[in-house]
C-alpha cells in the first residue's frame, strides 16, 4: 500500500476538514470554555459526527457502522487537531470501539447503537497515576457472587463526567508492575458507590478522577478473557496513542501554518519577520520534523489495519515522534508570535496548552521512545 | 576575625532573628512577592514585617549608598549577604522594577534631586513603577516607537500607547520612553517619569495564555509631563533606555537568584520509571548548576569592572531558555497531576500556569533572538546590518 | 494470484538463487562497493557475478527503460525489487554516480542518441562518472561558478578548475557545469560531458580528515570537448544541475536504503550500564524509524508524480543530520575503542573514519543550510533574497 | 574567591599562551603527526615544561614543585587544548602528581624529581573496557610475599607506550561494582611480566593496552591504604577530569574563534557568509555555551583548590558541560567551515579528533550527568 491518502482517504479528508471549519472551528472551542461547560464539549455537535459518518466509523459494517480502519480515523482526528473541535470522538468512536470489539454480542449490542447515533460516550480510566504506567495497575476486581467488586481509584479519565459508559482495567491477579491478571471491565457510569470528581485541565477538556468504592459489576462486564486482559488492553491503548499521534499532528499543522503566516505578515525593522533567515531555518527545520513525524503516523496506522505485528514498534514510535515534533511546533509557535503569541486572545497558545494534554495521554514521548527500546531489546 | 568575616557573622545572626520562618520560603509566583507602592497589600504580617525589618536597614538596595535608602554595602559585603540569605532561604523582601530597572539607571543618570527623591521611595517600596518601553508595532524593533510628546514649554503632552506595561493598572508611576523628536530614529527619544494618576492615563489588562493579566496595553491621551521629569538629556533617552535594558536582561536572566533545587532529586521514585525523563532531569542538572556558576562569575565581573558589558545579552538568552527548559520538565514530572487547570488538588493549576508563564521569559525585555543578534554583533564582532 | 504477487514470488526465487551470500552482507563503506568503469576492481569473484547477474536482467537500474539497458519494472514491481532485496539481504550491485545523478538528467534532458549511448554504459558499468560542479570559490553559492567554455566552432575549449569532484581520480568521465556566457549568471551555464582521459585534464585528491581522500580538485588547461556533448540546451544547464542536484539529494538523504538496525539493539549489554546513553539510542531508533517511513512515503509520492517538488530538500537535510548523529553514537558506545585509528583491533579506524565521513554529509549536494533555504523559499513560501 | 583569574593567575595564562603558541602550536602537532612519533610527543618540549615551571607546578613548595593549583594547571591544559600541544602533562604533572600526594615519602622521593624536571612520564591505568567504568574495576592484585602479584588488563592507558611509571588501580577485595576492595599502585613501566601494546588514537595522540600477566610489586608500590583505594583514586581521577575539561575548553575556544574568523573571511551569495543571521544565531548560541561551561570548570577548580566537599558535584557538573559545549563547538566549526572543514590541510577537523578523545577521556558527558543525578540522589 503506498504511504498516501488515497481517493476515498482524500475525499474524507476534505469532508472532515470542510465539517471542522465550519462546525467546530476555534471560535467553537473557545465559546465552549468560555462558558465553564462541565461536559467541555457539544453534544449537539457529537450529534452531527454522527450524522457525518464518523461516530461509529471503526465499527464493523455488520454491527451497523462504516467499518473503516485508523488511518481513516486518523484522518478525522488530524481536523479534529487542527481546529481545536472538542468532540469525545477520540475516547468513544476509536478507543471505546476498539475495546467494545472485542466484547460478547450482548455487549456490543447494548452500547453500539449509541455510539453510531452519537448519544453515547465513552471514559477510559486505565491510568491511577499522575503518569500512564498501564502494567503498574493496582485497583482490584475480586469476584463477587456472579461477578466483580472494583476497588480503587482512577485519573486522567478524559470526558469522564459526560461519559454513559467506562472501559475499566483492572486487577483480578497478581500484582502492580505484572502484565498478567489484568481485565476489561465495561463498567456504566450510574453504577453504584461509583463517584467522580471532575477537573478541567489545561486545554480545557475535562478529565476526571473516579473513585470505585466496591463497586459491583456482573460477570457480562468482562471485555476480553478475565486475567489475561493485556493483549486487548494493549491494542485498546495503541488504537487510542495513534490516533492522539494522529490529532497531535494536526494541532502542529495548524501552528506551523499559523507562525509561517505570521512571519510573513509581521514586521520589525522594516522587514517582514519572515525574511530573517535565522527564522527561516527554524520554520524549514520544524516543516522537516513535521513531515516526518506525520510519515511515521501515517505508516503506523497503515500497519495496523493490516494486521501487521509491526504496528505495536511502529506505534511507539510515532507517538514519540509525534509527541517531539508537536511540541517544537507549538513552543516554535509562541516564541515566533512575540508578545502576542502569550495572549490569550491569539489563537497560538490554545495550541500549545492542548498540545500539553494530547502528549501526555496514554503515554509521553519518553514513555514510548523508552518502549521502542524495549520492543528494540534493550 | 577580618571585617567580611565579622559582617558575615553579624549579617547571620542579624537574618537569623529578625527573618520570619514563613519568609524563608521561596517565592511560590510573582502574586506572592512584597511590591510596595502606594497602596500595598502584604499576604501575611511576617512579609511586611520583613519588609519594614529589611528597609530600615538598607537592605532593600543593600548596595545602594545610604542617602538614597541602601544599605551602603560594598561589592564584597552584598556577596556575603546575598549568601547568608541563601543559606537561610530568606527571600527577597520587595520586588520592584524601581529596584531592578529604574534605579541603576537613576543611579548611572539621575540628577542629585532625582536620586535623592526618587531612590528613597524605591528603596522604602513607596512608589511602585512600570515601565512604558514596547508599543504595538514597536516590539524587538523598539526603537521605532511613536508615543509623541509634545514640547509645551514647561512640559510635555503626551499622547500614544505603550503594550506590555506589567503590572500597570496597578503601578502609581511609569518610566517611559518617549518620542520628542521626529527626525531622528535613536537621538529624538527621551526618558521622561510621570504619575500614573495624571488625567489622560488609562490601562487595560491583557489577559495571557496563563489566565493571569501581569501585562497592560497603556493608552496616553494629551498626558501633561512636568520637564523635571526626564531622566538623561532631552532626546538621549535611549542611551538611558539601553543601560537600563541592560540591567532588566540580568534581572530575567536570574543571575544571583537564590540556588534552586535539584528537579529530578524531588521526583526520585519517578525518576526510577521513568529512563529518559531522568537523562532530561541529570541534563537540566548540569546546565542549572553551570549556569549558577557563571551567574556567580557573571556577577563577580561585573563588580570588578571586568566582562564584556554586553554580556547580560548573554545572560538573558541563556537563563530564560534554561528557566522554560525546567517548567517543561516539571509538566513532565507532573504528568496529568499537572494538566490540571481548576482542581482542588492541583493549587488552582499553579503548575501549568507558571509553565506557561514562563514562555514569556524568552520575550519580555528582548526576544531570544534579539538577545541572539546582540551577542552576534556586539560580541563576536560579526558583520551585517 | 495477481500480476505482482507473481512477480515478487518469480523475483524472490531468482534472487536466491543468484545472490551470492557474500552479496547479502551491508556494503561496509565506499571502498566496499563495486563502482564499475574502464578498469573494474572487484573485491570478490562474487561481486563480479553479482554484478554481471544483475546487469543481464536490467536490475542495476530496475526501473529504467529496457533500451536503455534498465529492466523496464513499473513502480510497482521496483517496490517489490527493492523489498525483497531487503529481505534477503541483497546489496546493491553497482554503485554509481550515473545510476544516481547523471542517468535520470539523461532520461530527462538528453537526446534519444545520449540516452541509447550513455545509459547502457551506466547500467553495464562500464564507464564511471564523477561530477564537476563546485569550484573554490563556488559551494553553497554554485551558480557564480567560473569555469568556462569557449566556444570554438565545433568545440569548446574548457579552461578552469573544479574542487570536491568524487573519485575524480578513478573516473572515467564528467559531467561538468561550465560558463558559456559570461553575461547571464543563471542563464550563461552549459551541462557538457566530457572523457578524463582527454590531454589537458589533471586531478589532485584532497586528503581529508578521515585520512581518506574520496575527493579531488580537478584543473581543465584548454580542454577540448565536442559539441555534440552538451546535455539540454546551450547556456541552459542550469536547468539540468538543479534536476540533477534533486537526485543527488535524494540519493545522500537514504531514503530507500536497505533497512538500518538498532544502534541501541547491538550495545544491549552497554544500554543497561549507561542510561543516559541508553536515551540517545532510544531518541535514535524513533528518529530513524520514522525516517524510514517517510523515505517510504518520499517515494511512493515521487513515483505516484505527488508530492513537493523541493521534498529532496529536505529529505537531504533530515537524513544526513541523522547520518551524522548515529556516527555520533557509534562513537560514544564504542568509547575507546572506537578511538583507535591504527591498531589491529580496530580494522584500521573504520569506526573513527566513517564518523569522520559522515561530517561531510551535511555539506556535499548542498549544505544543510542551503536545503533550509530551499525549504523555506520554496516549500514555505517565506519571503525575502 | 571571585570567579575570574586573579593578576598572577592572568600572568600566567599570557606565559603559558606565549609558550604554547611559540614552542607547540599545531604546526608542531602536525610535525609530530607525520613523522608517526611512536611516543606522540616531544620529550625535548616536555624539558621546556620543567623550564618554565609548569611539569611540577602542583607539587608542594617543600618537596621541590610550585605549590600551585588546580586553577593554575587548568590555566596552563587550556592553553594546550588551544594549540593541540602534545605533551604529557595531563596524566604526569595533574594525574599522576594527584596520586603521588598520597604515597609514602620514599615514592615521592623516587619520582617526584623526575617529573619537576620534565624527564618523567607517567601514565594511568585505570579502564579495562571501553568505557570508564572505575567501580568495575576486575584486575587482580593478590598477595605474594611481601608484595602484590597484578594480573589483568587495562586499555586507554593515554602515553602509556612513553610512560616510566604506571599508577594502576586493581582489586585487592571485593568485586567488579563494588568500590571497597581497591588499591592503587605505582608500577614501574619496566616490571617483569608487563607488556604493551600501543595503538595511535583518532587525535594522533598514543593509547596503550597494558597486560599484567602476574606483575609483582613490593609493598611500598601502594599508594594509600590496601583495599580503601577508592577515595584516593577518585581524588585522582576528578582532578584528571577537571584538568581534561580545562583542556577541552581551550580546545573548544579555539575552535569556535577559527570559525567566528572563518565567518568573517568567506564569501558566498556576495556577502560575507557571517552576515547570515542563522550562521550568527548559531555562533551566538554556541558562545553562550562555551561561556557556561567556562564558568562551570573554573568553580569546579576553585572549589577543588578550597577542598570544599562541592568540588565532586561541580567536577561532574564541569566535565559534562564541557564535553557538550565543545563537542558543540568542534561540530559547528567543522560544519560552519563547508567542504574545507573536511580537509586535513585545515586545523578545524583536528580540533574534533582532539575533543573526541577528549571527551571520552575519564568519563563522557553522559557518564558525567548520569554521576550528577546520582550524586543529587536519584
Amino acid at each position: 500500500m503506498p504511504l498516501y491518502y488515497d481517493d476515498d482517504q482524500a475525499m474524507l479528508r476534505d469532508s472532515a476538514s470542510a465539517f471542522m471549519k465550519t462546525e467546530a472551528p476555534t471560535t467553537h472551542f473557545r465559546e465552549f470554555r468560555d462558558r465553564n461547560c462541565s461536559d467541555g464539549f457539544s453534544h449537539d455537535l457529537w450529534k452531527q459526527f454522527a450524522e457525518m459518518g464518523f461516530s461509529g466509523m471503526l465499527i464493523p459494517e455488520d454491527q451497523g457502522g462504516l467499518g473503516m480502519g485508523h488511518v481513516e480515523a486518523g484522518i478525522v482526528l488530524e481536523e479534529i487537531g487542527r481546529n481545536l473541535s472538542p468532540s469525545p470522538f477520540l475516547t468513544t468512536s476509536v478507543i471505546g470501539v476498539e475495546a467494545l470489539k472485542a466484547a460478547d454480542a450482548a455487549t456490543r449490542g447494548k452500547w453500539l447503537p449509541g455510539i453510531i447515533a452519537g448519544e453515547t460516550v465513552i471514559g477510559i480510566a486505565v491510568d491511577e497515576g499522575a503518569k500512564h504506567r498501564p502494567e503498574q495497575i493496582a485497583m482490584t476486581a475480586e469476584r463477587s457472587g456472579n461477578g466483580f467488586r472494583l476497588t480503587g481509584k482512577k485519573q486522567f479519565v478524559v470526558q469522564g463526567a459526560a461519559a454513559d459508559l467506562l472501559i475499566v482495567a483492572a486487577r483480578t491477579a497478581g500484582a502492580p508492575g505484572e502484565t498478567d491478571g489484568l481485565t476489561l471491565f465495561a463498567v456504566d457510569k450510574d453504577a453504584a458507590h461509583l463517584s467522580m470528581e471532575a477537573a478541567r485541565l489545561v486545554d480545557s477538556s475535562m478529565g476526571a478522577h473516579v473513585n470505585f468504592d466496591g463497586v459491583e459489576v456482573d460477570a457480562d462486564a468482562v471485555i476480553g478473557d478475565v486475567d489475561n486482559g493485556w493483549a486487548v488492553l494493549t491494542r485498546m491503548l495503541d488504537a487510542g496513542r495513534i490516533g492522539a499521534a494522529s490529532e497531535a499532528i494536526g494541532v502542529g499543522a495548524a501552528a506551523m501554518d499559523m507562525t509561517v503566516d505570521y512571519l510573513k505578515q509581521r514586521k520589525q525593522f522594516g522587514r517582514l519577520i519572515g525574511e530573517f533567515q535565522a527564522l527561516q531555518h527554524r520554520a524549514a527545520h520544524l516543516y522537516a520534523e513535521m513531515e516526518v513525524a506525520r510519515a511515521a503516523v501515517l505508516k503506523a496506522q497503515q500497519l495496523l489495519d493490516a494486521g501487521d505485528p509491526k504496528a505495536e514498534l511502529m506505534i511507539a514510535v510515532a507517538k514519540a515522534k509525534a509527541g517531539q515534533a508537536v511540541s517544537l511546533a507549538v513552543k516554535e509557535g509562541v516564541q515566533m508570535h512575540g508578545g502576542i503569541g502569550m495572549t490569550d486572545e491569539y489563537d497560538i497558545g490554545l495550541y500549545m496548552k492542548r498540545d500539553r494534554a494530547l502528549a501526555e495521554f496514554l503515554g509521553d514521548a519518553n514513555f514510548h521512545a523508552d518502549r521502542v527500546a524495549r520492543l528494540q531489546g534493550y | 576575625m577580618s571585617d567580611l568575616e565579622t559582617f558575615r557573622a553579624e549579617t547571620r545572626v542579624w537574618l537569623e532573628a529578625n527573618c520570619p520562618p514563613e519568609m524563608r520560603e521561596p517565592v511560590r509566583d510573582e502574586t506572592d512577592a512584597c511590591w510596595g507602592g502606594r497602596n500595598p497589600t502584604y499576604k501575611s504580617p511576617a512579609q511586611k514585617l520583613w519588609m519594614d525589618r529589611m528597609a530600615e536597614k538598607g537592605w532593600t538596595v543593600p548596595d545602594w549608598p545610604k542617602p538614597y535608602g541602601g544599605g551602603g554595602l560594598s561589592p564584597a559585603e552584598s556577596k556575603i549577604l546575598r549568601e547568608e540569605m541563601a543559606k537561610l532561604g530568606c527571600r527577597s523582601p520587595l520586588s520592584s522594577f524601581g529596584i531592578w530597572m529604574l534605579g541603576p539607571a537613576l543611579l548611572k543618570f539621575g540628577t542629585e534631586a532625582q536620586k535623592i527623591h526618587y531612590l528613597n521611595q524605591i528603596a522604602k517600596g513607596e512608589i511602585r513603577w512600570c515601565q512604558g518601553y514596547s508599543e504595538p508595532g514597536s516590539g524587538s524593533d523598539l526603537v521605532s516607537l511613536q508615543t509623541f510628546g509634545e514640547d509645551k514649554g514647561d512640559h510635555w503632552i503626551v499622547n500614544g500607547q505603550k503594550i506590555w506595561t506589567s503590572y500597570a493598572d496597578k503601578a502609581d508611576w511609569i518610566f517611559c520612553l518617549v518620542r520628542t523628536d521626529k527626525h531622528d530614529k535613536y537621538k529624538g527619544i527621551s526618558f521622561l517619569l510621570f504619575d500614573m494618576a495624571t488625567p489622560g492615563v488609562t490601562t487595560k489588562p491583557i489577559k495571557l495564555i496563563s489566565g493571569n493579566s501581569p501585562f497592560c496595553e497603556t493608552f496616553f491621551d494629551n498626558v501633561p509631563v512636568p520637564k523635571d521629569q526626564i531622566v538623561g538629556e532631552l532626546n538621549r533617552g535611549w542611551d538611558v533606555a539601553k543601560y537600563l535594558l541592560g540591567h532588566e536582561r540580568e534581572m530575567i536572566s536570574g543571575a544571583g537568584n537564590a540556588p534552586v533545587g535539584s528537579l529530578g532529586a524531588l521526583h526520585k521514585e519517578l525518576m526510577a520509571q521513568d529512563p529518559l525523563l531522568r537523562a532530561e532531569m541529570a541534563k537540566l542538572d548540569v546546565d542549572t548548576l553551570a549556569f549558577r556558576a557563571m551567574g556567580e562569575k557573571f556577577i563577580d565581573e561585573m563588580k570588578a569592572g571586568k566582562g564584556h558589558p554586553a554580556q547580560p545579552n548573554m545572560m538573558k538568552y541563556f537563563g530564560t531558555e534554561l528557566n522554560k527548559r525546567r517548567a517543561e520538565l516539571v509538566m513532565a514530572a507532573g504528568g496529568s497531576d499537572a494538566l490540571e487547570w481548576e482542581s482542588d488538588g492541583s493549587g488552582g493549576g499553579a503548575k501549568p500556569r507558571q509553565w506557561l508563564r514562563t514562555k514569556a521569559n524568552s520575550i519580555e525585555g528582548g526576544t531570544s533572538e534579539v538577545m541572539l543578534n546582540v551577542i552576534a554583533k556586539r560580541i563576536l564582532d560579526l558583520p551585517g546590518a
